[in-house]
């Protein structure tokens, strides 16, 4: 199964608030679910270490580009200067090195900032104007005040439990948790097309 | 931009001389006269560099259709040939690029030249190229034909000349004065009235009464040791203004604390160049002049020196106490010489002072060394003939009898402009039925006549004159007639009914008769015919005439100031340095050129003390109407003008330059300044009692120098000979030069390593040096608004400090800012070997040369003007506007090796390095080194004192690696670490011991004084 | 209200009251899609008229040359000069706040950061037109950057301007990318909640599919934080390297090692001026005043304070060294020319407004009054230009050599452009408050939420 | 309800930011490609003359060496443009009554030069010396090309700062004898060059006002 589709989500549930989210994906998590997402209009607090995701690695490539571009930076000024066309100025040396700082620092500055926005798109799947979730009614209060759990088509436990028996008891476990929603959306269908047959249950 | 300016930047196409669009507006290279450039001059090549840093070259080449031999397309050629002003003429060498004459430099055999130039001679050749020249043969203003013309003379001719009257400006040609002499026996009954208001009359009339004899006196400094100048300008104006000053100037160079030093002492009233040079300096009234040439007299006698008895009731003459130390001191230090001094008389003052001071110098027995007579120059000078009134009272005539004047023939000056206010000339001529002026412009006296025909330029012309010692000066033109003007000796010929010829015809057949013996070939070579010089003559005193005279410069003249609360003031009229008596004044380099000691451009003033200004309730600018009372009957005259304070003015009197408030039909000239003429009287160069009044009315001008005082920075370093001699001042001045500790290594050194040495004692401020610099570099001109935002472009500018020392400047008035004294400092990039503005530069537009040169590449500069910011000297100039003026004639004098600048690049001097580079490839070429003196820049070329070395200092040989190891070398603003390449040598003065208020003026003087 | 939000409610609060996410959203967002105030047209107007006033302005200096301002031989840099760091200034307000209180966790910073930082990006704008217009050839600008020329001539790198040129650059592109990232929540929610299509599908664009799940807010986070972190020595470098303009030149009162702090001191003292003068209006006319708290206020107006004692420190300090040097030059300059030259009264006014007007802040009432705090504001706003006047164009008037010396009058060119870029700006933050939240909703709900969280722990 | 954006908009999303990537890289590459272009240049590109003159008839089937004509070359900056009478020299007697060169008899009766056109144009603030390039060994056709292979000239070099800055930086290989600086056709024999620069001394001049001034 490749990574699109098993991250497609199979079960998804509505919260109003963070904490509450947290008690779904708890519940979730005692029926061994692991490959679970979660949507939340703002960062809320312990998500991240619940889901077991770990910080991102996204410094490293900032740090890359740091250095590239002030060592760049200095290398082109030094070049110019010193080999490609020396010049008299002022009497000062060729290599007038506290002189190359100040575009140097400015250089690594710039590049590791473009660095960082570009990666926190890219990294976070971005730009990706469709999503599957999207079609979801009511998703888009995700962004509001709505808070989104959801199980990966590829999640391990799913198989064992995906009967009827088994999403009726999920549904309840986060019913109880204080799911505003839950949806089973069929695995059978393919994935990454609109108009799911919608396997709505009331959660009350 | 486009991508194209990664090349090079394309903006307009470069008109000039090769190109093939017409200037539209008038003046411009209009088809007819580029077609005579052509003729003369297929302008080829030379279209490189008349366009701007950012313009394509003229895409045509323009090869001559039969090139005469000596030309080589890129080579410049020079022609000797002369300037001739109030009949004197000064010998030049003129640079032709291509046919096109594009810089002035001094003839050295030329003895009114010596090689130097005055600030005039350098902006002749944008006189030249005037577009407002007159262009047609016009009556009325309107085109006229010269057949009309020729009519009208042969009609004169006819009645042999009875009604006709000429009008010439002083002559000294042989040639003209030849045709004179043959109108005068062909037509009896003409009248010849020879006209200019500054040539010398009263030294001539003085000598008479003296010496018996009209004579013209001729001085000679080599052999002076002390100089007394009374109201004379001796190096400024003067017709050999430039050989004296070179002559004082070479007594003055100093080496050392033992060198011998002449010691000059300027009484006058306005400051004048050789009040800066002086050693002392007493202000006093004009007026004064007579009397104090008196009380020296008296006080020489009483010292001892021999007199004849009929000078001896002088003796009991004494001077007013708050001179009479001084007039003491000056006499002892005369006798102290006897013949190895100079006392000279300005031409303003009346006969009976030139007739005391021939007295004087033939009792200090200068008559004969030092101080020489000759017969006038000028035809007839000092005659009848050249009294203006003789005009006026022929005209008058008509009334009478049926004689008068029917056909008036100007023939040059501008009379109607310069006459004395006394003589109504204008409307005098306006009675005459046929009048004609032959000029270059249509000025006043154009207007007022009813032919006017375009006249000849010196440049363009065949001619010969005599300079003030006589020496016979050849003129050859350099290019053809721009606008087909005619010459006096034409318009002579004509009457004469001489069968036409080519002017260089009409010179060869003349020129044996005018000077014989000589030939006219190798005098056109050389510029001047050796031992042409008149021959001095040795008369002795004619006490009949002089007592009288030296009884009426006895007579103590009334203190005006005295009379009603100070409003009533001595008015002194001169001539303006730089525009003379208004010929030179539709000349905007002359114009923009400060003048040298009140540093005003654009204008004319009312020269004051402060104590008088304080007096009248005046500052710099506030409006004052002079009114002089009318004599005999007639209106009194009044003329409004701005006041302009210049310390070291005398009190009571009012300075007054002519050549401003023009009204003729020259766009520049007109409505700039007062016509000072206004207030001028045959009489004498001043009126006694003038009446000032405030107005209450404020007129800006453009000064171009408002801080005067150095504020005790080291900038301008002075001291006196003596103090040279001891350690204090030695030491001092050694702590203003030298290696500093630097953190950056030193630079390898290629080539040459070109350097500047400017001598502060010998340059007297005479600017001579800027004008040259921009006729060399195609410096703009911005306008008078423009300078009033500090915007003029000269690269080298004279700085004018006011200091006060010890007996500098003294006078009868008691205010000490009044007292102050001057010093000059001609102020160009310094070409630091640690530029400020190198590192500041974010694109490399101003870099240094492994040969030392600070370079500033136009072409590479964006403005940001961070530079000039940084410039501690500030001789950076940035070009606020388009200044190139492409469409314009005077695109024809730019000079072809310098690039001209675009809008919005910084500039500055280069050290002439064209003059530089072309050396180094004439000398690579013939595989020689560098002469020590072979590269001369224009500012050190122009300078008559030679005040400026330049050089390498790689070279033992250079003169200037000698200067900067003399005690008195020093860098300005030594202290800011820039290493400038331009070292000054400090002011050094010789003051009288008598007279130097310090004790031994051990060490150097002190500038913080008046600000 | 729930009942924890019931808590707390005094003024000192940054957000009074605890409006639920909803109530927030809707509150905060709307402002981009409620129908605009009269005030608020008025005001575009006046910007607009100024801004048209600002293109033929530039077009005639194009056109004509910089000959039409009031620039001479000595002073070469005027308003130019003056204009561009004191709009660079303004702009080190938005990053400080949003940067550095980010990292030093202050909450007040939250409800202003988007607002300030748009501050910044419009005010480096107006900055950003006069190096290239005070330029002789402006056309040539490029030639600062290095590129392969068929000249083979580069920049000359030991120079400030190049410096310049690289830090305003990266300034403002960190700025922008800075602002862009902490909205794109934002966007996403005024995708979703936007009235009509158009603006969603737009505004969708530009969230470029934020959904808001965990592995998108894990690096979001991780970044946001590193461009505050990068941005915090940047602001403080970018006025430093504005400073070297000067100190890296011989001028006597240029030629100073205090001038990096001082200007950056300067620059965050003018710049939180401007925030104020700008989020007072702004408060009042959208009625924000449950978020912009006089806590808000009050915080601003302290940082006004010590910063205005900082510039008043450095004044001293500039006239003691120049004493203490016994150096000519600089005494003329500091103990003379500037406090008894020809601009005498232009160095009391910059001294008045800079260092005394802002001494009412030591009273807590003065700090919480709009009006007062906004009075101040224009006054330390016009101070602080007037010090860049002096150290430019008094400095320059009177150098070295008094042959040179020469005084400088703006023309009506200079004085149109300055109003221009004044209008620019304000058209500029005009329209930015309209087209997304100036208020970061997303952030603001994240705060509620953490307080919430804190006070139920109590 | 269905999404906001259709799925297709992804793929579209990632075309339209290669685009604008792509634009920006040729907005900067563009000009600058250009400006090394014959076209910005003016290289290979046959000047039209008021006279069909041809070089390859002049220099290669008579022999004339350049000299004859730009005879300045030598001794002035510019090498200069023949005047009228020296083309009349020959055209005296032949081919004097061709149409061919109405313009130059015309010129000769006018005394108006001849208007012809500038090949190789240098700005105005670049002053370039003939002489002492020459002298220092440095050939005509190391500038201006095989001359006597062109019907009408056309430039043949760069003409840049940087194509200059080449040869002013390292000299010696463009320098050839004095007595062989017209030749269109010499070559070097090996080490030939470095002996010549022993002789002739060239410098290495990079300094601005070598040429700006």
């Amino acid at each position: 199964m490749t990574r699109a589709a098993s991250a497609r989500p199979v079960l998804m549930a509505e919260f109003s608030s963070g904490p509450a989210l947290l008690d779904g994906i708890r519940a979730l998590a005692g029926s061994g679910m692991s490959r679970l997402d979660a949507f939340t209009p703002y960062e809320v607090a312990g998500l991240r270490q619940l889901l077991g995701v770990r910080r991102s690695w996204l410094s490293w490539i900032v740090l890359a580009a740091a250095l590239a571009g002030g060592g760049g930076a200095y290398l082109l000024q030094w070049w110019i200067n010193v080999v490609d066309y020396p010049l008299n100025i002022g009497g000062r040396p060729y290599h007038s090195a506290p002189a190359f700082l100040p575009i140097t620092f400015e250089m690594a500055v710039l590049c590791a900032s473009a660095a960082a926005l570009l990666s926190a798109i890219v990294l976070g799947g971005l730009p990706r104007l469709w999503d599957p979730v999207f079609e979801i009614d009511g998703f888009d209060r995700a962004t509001i005040d709505r808070f989104w759990v959801a199980v990966g088509a590829g999640d391990a436990a799913l198989p064992a439990i995906d009967d009827a028996q088994g999403r009726i008891d999920i549904t309840t476990a986060l019913g109880a948790a204080g799911a505003l929603r839950v949806l089973w959306l069929d695995a059978a269908d393919r994935p990454d097309r609109p108009g799911w047959r919608d396997t709505r249950e009331d959660a009350r | 931009m486009s991508a194209m300016s990664h090349d090079h930047p394309h903006e307009h196409p470069g008109p000039g001389p090769g190109d093939d669009d017409d200037g539209g507006e008038p003046g411009g290279l209009d088809r007819l006269s580029r077609r005579a450039l052509f003729k003369l001059a297929g302008a080829g090549a030379a279209a490189a560099g008349l366009a701007a840093c950012s313009s394509r070259p003229a895409r045509e080449i323009l090869p001559y259709a039969g090139q005469p031999p000596e030309v080589t397309p890129g080579i410049p050629l020079h022609y000797a040939t002369a300037l001739v002003e109030d009949g004197f003429a000064t010998g030049l060498l003129v640079a032709s690029r291509e046919g096109r004459p594009v810089k002035v430099e001094g003839n050295p055999d030329h003895p009114a030249s010596l090689g130097a130039t005055r600030a005039i001679d350098q902006a002749a050749v944008l006189s030249l190229f005037d577009p407002q020249r007159a262009r047609a043969v016009t009556e009325r203003g309107v085109p006229a034909a010269w057949p009309a013309i020729e009519r009208m003379l042969a009609d004169a001719t006819a009645r042999g000349g009875a009604g006709l009257h000429l009008v010439l400006e002083p002559t000294s040609s042989p040639l003209v004065i030849e045709l004179v002499g043959r109108l005068r026996a062909a037509l009896p009954a003409a009248g010849v009235t020879f006209w200019s208001p500054f040539t010398p009359r009263s030294s001539i009339a003085g000598n008479r009464l003296a010496l018996g004899r009209p004579l013209q006196t001729q001085l000679d400094f080599r052999a002076a040791d002390v100089i007394v100048a009374l109201d004379a300008d001796l190096v400024g104006d003067h017709p050999m203004a430039s050989a004296y000053a070179r002559q004082i100037a070479d007594r003055r160079r100093v080496v050392d604390g033992g060198s011998a030093m002449n010691r000059l002492y300027a009484i006058e009233a306005g400051y004048t160049p050789t009040g800066v040079m002086a050693d002392h300096r007493m202000r006093v009234r004009g007026s004064q002049i007579a009397r104090i040439a008196a009380e020296l007299l008296a006080e020489l006698q009483r010292g001892g020196v021999p007199a004849p008895a009929a000078a001896g009731r002088f003796a009991q003459l004494t001077a007013p106490p708050d001179r009479a130390r001084w007039i003491a001191a000056i006499a002892r230090d005369l006798a102290r010489v006897p013949g190895r001094s100079v006392v000279a008389a300005g031409e303003r003052q009346p006969p009976a002072v030139h007739a005391t001071v021939a007295a004087i110098n033939a009792l200090l027995g200068n008559a004969g060394r030092t101080v020489g007579y000759t017969a006038p120059v000028v035809f007839e000078a000092g005659g009848p003939s050249h009294d203006l009134a003789n005009l006026v009272r022929a005209i008058d005539r008509h009334e009478g009898d049926g004689g008068g004047v029917t056909t008036l023939l100007i023939l040059g000056g501008n009379p109607v402009y310069t006459a004395p206010a006394d003589l109504a000339v204008a409307d005098a001529i306006s009675r005459v039925d046929r009048s004609l002026y032959l000029g270059l412009y249509d000025n006043e006296t154009a207007r007022a006549c009813r032919f006017m025909v375009p006249g000849l330029h010196e440049l363009e012309q065949w001619g010969a004159a005599r300079a003030y010692d006589g020496t016979i000066t050849p003129l050859q033109p350099l290019i053809e007639p721009l606008f087909g003007g005619r010459g006096v000796a034409d318009v002579l010929h004509q009457l004469l009914g001489d069968p036409p010829a080519s002017p260089r015809d009409r010179l060869v057949q003349a020129w044996p008769r005018a000077v014989p013996g000589a030939d006219l070939e190798a005098a056109l070579v050389r510029g001047a015919v050796a031992n042409t010089a008149l021959p001095g003559v040795t008369a002795a005193l004619a006490w009949d005439t002089l007592a009288p005279a030296l009884a009426a410069a006895a007579v103590m003249p009334a203190e005006p100031a005295q009379a009603d609360g100070g409003a009533t003031l001595e008015l002194d009229i001169r001539p303006h340095p730089f525009v003379h008596d208004g010929r030179y004044t539709n000349n905007p380099w002359l114009l923009e050129l400060p003048e040298p000691t009140t540093k005003l451009t654009w204008d004319n003033a009312a020269q004051l003390s402060p104590a008088t200004a304080a007096r009248l309730g005046v500052g710099d600018g506030d409006v004052i109407a002079l009114t002089i009372p009318g004599t005999g009957g007639a209106a009194s005259r009044t003329l409004a003008i701005p006041a302009i304070l210049v310390p070291g003015h005398a009190d009571g009197a009012i300075t007054l330059q002519t050549g401003f408030g023009r009204d003729g039909g020259e766009d520049i000239a007109r409505g700039i300044g007062g016509n000072a003429f206004r207030l001028w009287t045959t009489t004498a160069g001043f009126h006694p009692a003038a009446r000032a009044v405030a107005l209450g009315e404020h007129r800006a001008l453009a000064i171009a120098q408002v801080e005067a005082s150095t504020g005790d920075r080291p900038i301008v370093l002075s001291g006196t000979l003596h103090a040279l001699g001891g350690e204090a001042f030695r030491d001092e001045l050694a702590g203003h030069r030298g290696a500093q500790p630097s953190l950056y290594p030193a630079f390898e050194a290629r080539g040459p390593q070109w350097a500047m040495s400017i001598d502060l004692t010998t340059c007297n401020g005479c600017s001579a040096c800027v004008m040259a610099c921009a006729a060399e570099n195609n410096t703009p001109v911005v306008g008078k608004r423009q300078v009033q935002n500090r915007r003029q472009m000269h690269w080298l500018r004279i700085d004018r400090y006011i200091g006060r020392y010890p007996g500098g400047t003294t006078g009868a008035g008691i205010d000490a800012a009044s007292d102050a004294t001057a010093v000059v400092q001609p102020m160009l990039c310094q070409h630091c070997e640690r530029a400020p503005c190198e590192y500041v530069c974010p694109v490399e537009a101003t870099s240094h040369s492994p040969d030392g040169l600070n370079e500033m590449t136009y072409n590479r500069c964006i403005g940001t003007r961070f530079c000039s910011n940084n410039c501690p000297y500030k001789v950076r100039r940035f070009n606020w506007f388009d200044y190139k003026d492409h469409r314009s004639l005077r695109v024809l004098g730019k000079n072809p090796d310098v690039t001209v600048r675009d809008r919005g690049v910084m500039e500055k001097c280069t050290y002439c390095v064209q003059r530089i580079r072309r050396t180094e490839i004439d000398a690579r070429v013939a595989d020689r080194p560098i002469g020590p003196e072979e590269v001369q820049t224009a500012c050190q070329q122009a300078c008559p004192t030679r005040a400026i070395t330049f050089g390498s200092l790689t070279d033992p040989q250079a003169p200037v690696v000698e200067h900067r190891h003399r005690p008195h070398s020093y860098a300005v603003l030594h202290d800011q670490g820039t290493v400038p390449r331009t070292q000054y040598l400090a002011r050094i003065r010789n003051p009288n011991p008598a007279l130097d208020g310090t004790a031994d003026g051990a060490a150097g003087d002190r500038h913080g004084g008046h600000g | 209200m729930s009942a924890p939000a019931a808590i707390a409610h005094d003024t000192d609060d940054v957000l009074v009251g605890r409006p639920s996410d909803t109530e927030l959203s809707d509150q905060l967002l709307s402002t981009t899609w409620r129908p605009m105030t009269r005030a608020w047209k008025i005001g575009f107007a006046i910007c607009g008229l100024l801004t048209l006033n600002l293109l033929v302005m530039v077009t005639l200096t194009v056109l004509r040359g910089i000959g039409l301002w009031g620039n001479n031989i000595p002073v070469a840099w005027g308003f130019g000069i003056i204009n561009f760091v004191w709009w660079i200034g303004i702009g080190h307000a938005g990053t400080f706040i949003s940067a550095i209180l980010l990292l030093l966790e202050q909450r007040w910073r939250t409800s202003i950061n988007r607002f300030t930082e748009g501050m910044t990006l419009f005010a480096v704008m107006q900055a950003g037109l006069f190096p290239l217009l005070h330029l002789g050839r402006p056309w040539f600008a490029y030639w600062l950057f290095p590129y392969p020329s068929v000249m083979d001539t580069w920049p000359q790198v030991r120079s400030a301007l190049p410096w310049d040129a690289a830090a305003v650059t990266t300034y403002f592109s960190v700025s922008v990318m800075f602002w862009y990232l902490g909205l794109v929540p934002d966007l996403a929610a005024l995708r979703d909640r936007a009235p009509s299509r158009t603006r969603r599908i737009i505004y969708g664009i530009f969230a470029l599919g934020w959904r808001g799940s965990v592995r998108q807010w894990r690096h979001y986070h991780v970044a946001y934080l590193l461009l505050a972190g990068l941005a915090t020595p940047l602001v403080l470098s970018v006025h430093s390297i504005v400073s070297l303009d000067f100190a890296s030149t011989i001028l006597p009162g240029w030629h100073s090692t205090i001038f990096p702090p001082f200007f950056v001191a300067g620059a965050i003292l003018s710049g939180f001026a401007m925030v104020l003068i700008l989020i007072l209006p702004a408060r009042r006319v959208f009625g924000l005043y449950n978020v912009i708290t006089p806590r808000h206020l009050d915080a601003a107006a302290k940082m006004l304070l010590i910063t205005s004692w900082i510039v008043a420190y450095s004044y001293i300090a500039e006239l003691f060294t120049a004493w203490y040097s016994g150096d000519r030059y600089e005494v003329y300059q500091q103990i003379v020319n500037r406090p008894f030259g020809w601009y005498a009264w232009a160095y009391w006014l910059m001294l008045f407004c800079n260092c005394v007007a802002t001494q009412v802040f030591w009273s807590r009432r003065m700090r919480r009054s709009p009006v007062v705090l906004f009075a101040v504001s224009v006054l330390v706003s016009i101070g602080m230009w007037f010090e860049r006047f002096e150290i430019i164009v008094v400095s320059l008037s009177r150098d070295f050599l008094p042959s040179s010396w020469y005084i400088f009058i703006p023309t009506w060119v200079d004085l149109g452009i300055l109003a221009g870029t004044l209008g620019f700006f304000g058209l500029l933050f005009l329209a930015f408050l309209r087209v997304v939240p100036f208020v970061p909703v997303t952030e603001l709900k994240q705060m509620r939420a953490e307080m919430v969280h804190e006070e139920v722990r109590r | 309800m269905a999404a906001l954006f259709p799925p297709w908009t992804n793929t579209a999303t990632r075309i339209v930011l290669g685009a604008v990537a792509l634009a920006v890289v040729g907005a900067i590459a563009t000009p600058m490609i250009y400006a090394r272009s014959p076209y910005a240049t003016g290289q290979q590109d046959p000047v039209l003359q008021p006279i069909a003159f041809d070089h390859r008839h002049h220099v290669r089937d008579d022999g004339i060496d350049c000299l004859y004509c730009h005879e300045d070359a030598e001794r002035s900056a510019f090498a200069g443009v023949p005047a009228t009478e020296r083309c009349l020299g020959c055209h005296n007697q032949i081919w004097n009554d061709t149409p061919s060169i109405a313009p130059l008899r015309d010129s000769a009766e006018t005394g108006l030069p001849i208007r012809w056109q500038r090949v190789h144009s240098l700005p105005d603030f670049v002053y370039f010396d003939h002489s002492v390039h020459v002298r220092r060994g440095i050939g005509c056709v190391s500038c201006h090309g095989r001359v006597d292979e062109m019907a009408a000239v056309h430039q043949v070099q760069r003409l840049t700062m940087s194509w200059c800055l080449d040869c002013h930086r390292d000299p010696v290989p463009n320098l050839r004898p004095r007595e062989r600086i017209t030749s269109m056709t010499w070559t070097p024999a090996p080490g030939e060059q470095a002996e010549l620069a022993r002789r002739y001394q060239p410098r290495s001049l990079t300094h601005c006002s070598t040429c700006h001034r």
